[in-house]
């Protein structure tokens, strides 16, 4: 049988598929038809200083094929997070990828160093991305020289691979992925929510407390394709593909256009076991069509 | 905490009890030993396609392997399931959320439902019956053709309509005043209530004045059901935690806690 | 009954609903039960200065909610659409925007000159941009000051309306709405497609001939609802929004996020006569809601 | 140019003729004194939801006011398709399309059909039948499960299997050629073909060898059917014209137009 294990340079998955942040919380309190050793990593909810509350509701609302979503970070915060979910998540079984936000450069940094202090993570991850907090967690994200900043710092602070997460909303994503590249990015992962909004025509008021929040589901897939597909002729980084994936031959387009792994988010909701499930479907395309590993197709749609 | 499975649920019958309400019963026998009073299902209305999200529903009643949901075919996911058949099955996760207190000593249940919000209260009133008290059941409609819950004689059933067509003329929260306003004094209630959150709102008023703990079953629409993606919250009363999650911090909450009942 | 007169000034529009450009050709080659005088105005396919064949085939593939195309701006060209289309367009009882695209600015200002020349256009729509030219037709669309030496140049040669047509492929909508507007621009209409593209798993390559294409149908809603609710606080002028409408419903998204029109497109396909089959419901909502016209209702979500 | 409708067809018939393969009849009287040889139309296969494009079938046959279509259930629309029954009704756009050339003096038409290829020709079929020419037919498919169209006593029918569990052991264009090989000298022939892309070809050299006029049946993904698109562009060999539209200049096309039969 094809052999699914990836390379995420430096890490090393047994099987490309994990959840997205935010849509699997931190791993510890899923349901019992879930065994999360069995996803190639776990990536949590987005983790901050301080705990936080989110937004105010509404903050979920469904569009056609997608959904948007403001829950502003809603979290634990990382001592928390150090002090009752990392004893339990880091014996899953799985990679362990911590992601991180902050509405300041200082706060992502007292994040990272408090996760440094402890045993069992295996990477970070680097949500610059977020359009839901008001106080600038967006400029990272859009912001080739922020987003240098950022990362440049994060580097000083850690050995470990960093994961940057990249927002779609930008004019040129290759640029956002090579600057991230440059301050010191192992890994790419792509594509956060698309901005986006709806109106309630009964209320005649936007649906989220927000106004905008992020859009999410197959709605996006093409576009994180098309982004996946850029940034991989751009860099030389692993690139993790998230958006809109729920069956095995979403993934197998991802990894087509040069995502080495990848994440499932919205489509956790109808079937938080769906990522597994695909596993087997995925291994035996690769057999059927000569393959021996996950490898041997990435990126083959550009050749 | 009790299990959660997700499980095809084949489906036993799904009967139209009342005009666009359907009772749909499925065989879960997973369910039987797990479940309480209050608790939800969450049931994907379409494995192919949209909508994207699955849709809860209160356990109305449970029997052995059998659960059984009231609802409404009110919209894309509701008229999807309303085409279900005996041989087709119900992809559904559950049980979920946390349940009704039902310790409740020697106060008398009372149990107020507005239109579809009696359907959580079923299982509720099984209880009690089956524990040899007798609730009271107030449940309001627009009209007659919206009451599918019309006999029982194991309680006091209160039967209300806006529009007089069936039982009490008028809102069944006038309907419980005038109840409570003619009990002797000293007699201790806990109560219950489920329906549109205006509705719910007056009850909690009722409630507080006379002093009458009251939980409530809240809706908010919901990506996951299980806790993971944090957007079904509501605003509640405690300092330390701002928003509580319907999903699994509900869908019951003490009337005192939430800020709509203010 | 509700006024659904809708005011695009300095154009006065008997309706809100239009066809979107490139999905209605050039509004004379229509199916007999489609009548193109129930629309509140008519908005050509993308005109270029010389016929251009469009790209190579594949050209259009579905997705969730959405389809990709690459058309590439195929069309008659200029001359031939003023010598056989425009006598007959020009007399369909209906407002007639031309929608002019080109690969240099050059190519848009002859297009335009050509076209003043003759009378019965209304109204001018520049596609600054379409994804799907190779020479550059993009780089008006993302540039500020690309787009603002375009129009400029444009508001030269005409006194008649300009509507600038935007990309959503921007980091900010509002920067490139704003540059518009102060170029000389009368109407804002958004969003064009965003950039996607599907990868076909059997044959191991993308779906398109052009790897990428444009996005559009009800999976982008939500994002362009939110580009319409943030230009109309950026922004004095009127805005034409655009993007994934299928229902009554949404057209009232769209007037309440600040649009004083629409324009539907992808949904043409299922049905080329949608448009003014939504217009009684419109109508009577707004009798429901005892609005009198159209009017109050535009950017009724701000307040 | 025919007129074109857009209109609720209501369904009379919708029956598994083969493997998944399926005759849908639908009532149509618009289309009588409109349809030609050819054409097709665009259903609606789901009007709540996906898919987002109307599917294109070839008009099989047409017979005062009703229409009929085979098609194979092989993905989203046309399983939703096959749930088609008397009593619903289908929404669809046309005629669309150009037509076959039937002006074809004493020549004997050759109708070539691979798998479901054949529905485009059976309209064409009864034109010549009823216009008392003897048409000889070719239908090629992979086994006896996936002929629907086995027999015709108004034509010279020749079936052919891949497996050969039904007629000629082989491919249709093997059995097309032996045929051809066998014919007087001078025999003038018309050749029509519908089927997968590299038989098409293949029965195009042929025909080219033997100088034998070739009409091709085109498929392409299609969003609108009605040229509004410019999506379903196939290339072709005139200079002036790179791309046709298989929706609007086809979906027939002469075969030495266009540059895949090369
Ligand atoms: C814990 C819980 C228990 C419930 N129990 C029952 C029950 O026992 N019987 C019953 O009939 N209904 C119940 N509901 C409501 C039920 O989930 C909604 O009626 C259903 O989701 C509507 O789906 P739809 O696709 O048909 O409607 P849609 O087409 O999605 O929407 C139609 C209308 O319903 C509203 N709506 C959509 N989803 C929800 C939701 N999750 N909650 C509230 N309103 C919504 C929409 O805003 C819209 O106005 C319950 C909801 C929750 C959260
Ligand atoms: C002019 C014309 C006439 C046709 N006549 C017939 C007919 O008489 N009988 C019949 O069975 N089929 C016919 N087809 C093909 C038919 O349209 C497709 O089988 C149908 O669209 C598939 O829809 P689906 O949603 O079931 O498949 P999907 O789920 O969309 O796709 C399943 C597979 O079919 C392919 N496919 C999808 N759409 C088309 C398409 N429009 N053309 C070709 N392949 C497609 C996809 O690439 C995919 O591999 C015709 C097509 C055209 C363009
Ligand atoms: C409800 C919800 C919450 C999310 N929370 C986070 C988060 O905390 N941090 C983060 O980096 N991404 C978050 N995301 C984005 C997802 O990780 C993912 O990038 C995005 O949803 C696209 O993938 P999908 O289409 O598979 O959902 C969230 C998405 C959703 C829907
Ligand atoms: C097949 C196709 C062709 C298009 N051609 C043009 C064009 O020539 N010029 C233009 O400005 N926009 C063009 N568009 C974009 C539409 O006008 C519209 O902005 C976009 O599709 C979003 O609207 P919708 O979701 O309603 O389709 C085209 C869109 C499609 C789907
Ligand atoms: S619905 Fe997802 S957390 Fe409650
Ligand atoms: S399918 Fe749209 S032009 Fe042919």
């Amino acid at each position: 049988m094809a052999d699914l294990t990836t390379n995420l340079a430096p890490l090393t998955l047994k099987n490309p598929i994990m959840p997205a942040s935010g849509t699997f919380g931190y791993g510890d309190d899923l349901p019992d038809f879930v065994d999360i050793s069995e996803f190639g990593g776990m990536v949590t909810k987005s983790l901050t200083g301080t705990p936080r509350e989110g937004n105010a509701p509404p903050r979920i609302v469904e569009t056609s094929s997608g959904m948007l979503n403001s829950i502003g970070l809603a979290n634990i915060g990382v001592e928390k997070f150090i002090e009752e979910k990392l004893p339990v998540v880091r014996n899953k079984g799985t990679i362990l990828i911590v992601n991180i936000a902050g509405s300041k450069m200082s706060e992502y940094c007292r994040v990272m160093e408090l996760l440094e202090a402890e045993s069992g993570v295996d990477g970070y991850e680097i949500n610059v991305s977020c359009p839901n907090v008001k106080e600038g967690g967006m400029e990272f994200g859009v912001s080739e020289k922020h987003m240098k900043m950022l990362i440049r710092e994060l580097r000083d602070i850690t050995d470990k691979p960093i994961i940057t997460k990249l927002s779609p909303n930008v004019t040129s994503i290759q640029a956002m992925a090579e600057a991230a590249v440059e301050a010191g990015t192992d890994i790419l992962s792509l594509i956060n929510t698309l901005v986006g909004a709806r109106i309630d025509i009964e209320k005649q008021r936007p649906v989220l407390s927000t106004i905008f929040g992020g859009l999410s589901g197959p709605a996006i897939k093409p576009v994180a394709v098309a982004q996946v597909f850029k940034v991989y002729e751009a860099v030389d980084v692993p690139i993790i593909g998230i958006g809109g994936i729920a069956n095995a031959g979403d993934v197998l387009e991802y990894l087509m256009a040069g995502a080495s792994a990848v994440e499932i988010g919205t489509m956790n909701y109808r079937d938080p076991g769906l990522g597994p499930k695909l596993l087997p479907e995925i291994a035996s395309w690769l057999d059927e069509q000569g393959f021996e590993s996950i490898s041997e197709i990435i990126g083959i749609a550009h050749e | 905490m009790s299990k959660i499975f997700l499980t095809d649920a084949p489906v036993v019958s799904n009967e139209e009890v009342a005009n666009r309400i359907y009772r749909l019963k499925l065989r879960a026998p997973e369910f039987a030993s797990e479940n309480r009073p209050g608790q939800f299902i969450n049931i994907l209305t379409n494995p192919d396609g949209a909508p994207l999200w699955r849709r809860p529903f209160s356990i109305a009643r449970i029997s052995i392997d059998i659960i059984e949901i009231i609802y409404k075919a009110i919209g894309i996911g509701t008229n999807q399931m309303a085409g279900l058949q005996s041989g087709d099955a119900a992809n559904i996760i559950g049980p979920l959320g946390n349940s009704f207190t039902v310790d409740i000593g020697e106060r008398t249940p009372l149990l107020i439902g507005g239109g579809l919000g009696f359907a959580p209260l079923v299982v509720l009133r099984d209880y009690f019956v089956s524990r040899t008290k007798r609730p009271v059941l107030f449940i309001g409609a627009l009209n007659a053709d919206e009451h599918y819950y019309t006999d029982d004689p194991d309680a006091d059933l209160n039967l209300s309509t806006d529009d007089g067509s069936l039982g009490f003329h008028g809102l069944v929260t006038e309907q419980l005043e005038q109840y409570l306003d003619e009990q002797e004094a000293g007699t201790e209630f806990m109560a219950y209530s489920c329906g549109p959150e205006p509705m719910m709102k007056a009850i909690a008023h009722i409630c507080r004045d006379r002093e009458i703990p009251l939980e409530l079953s809240i809706e908010r629409e919901m990506a996951c059901g299980i806790g993971l993606c944090q957007g079904c919250s509501i605003e509640q009363h405690l300092p330390q935690k701002k928003f509580a999650l319907v999903c699994k911090d509900g869908p019951i909450f003490n009337a005192m806690h939430l800020t709509f009942t203010d």
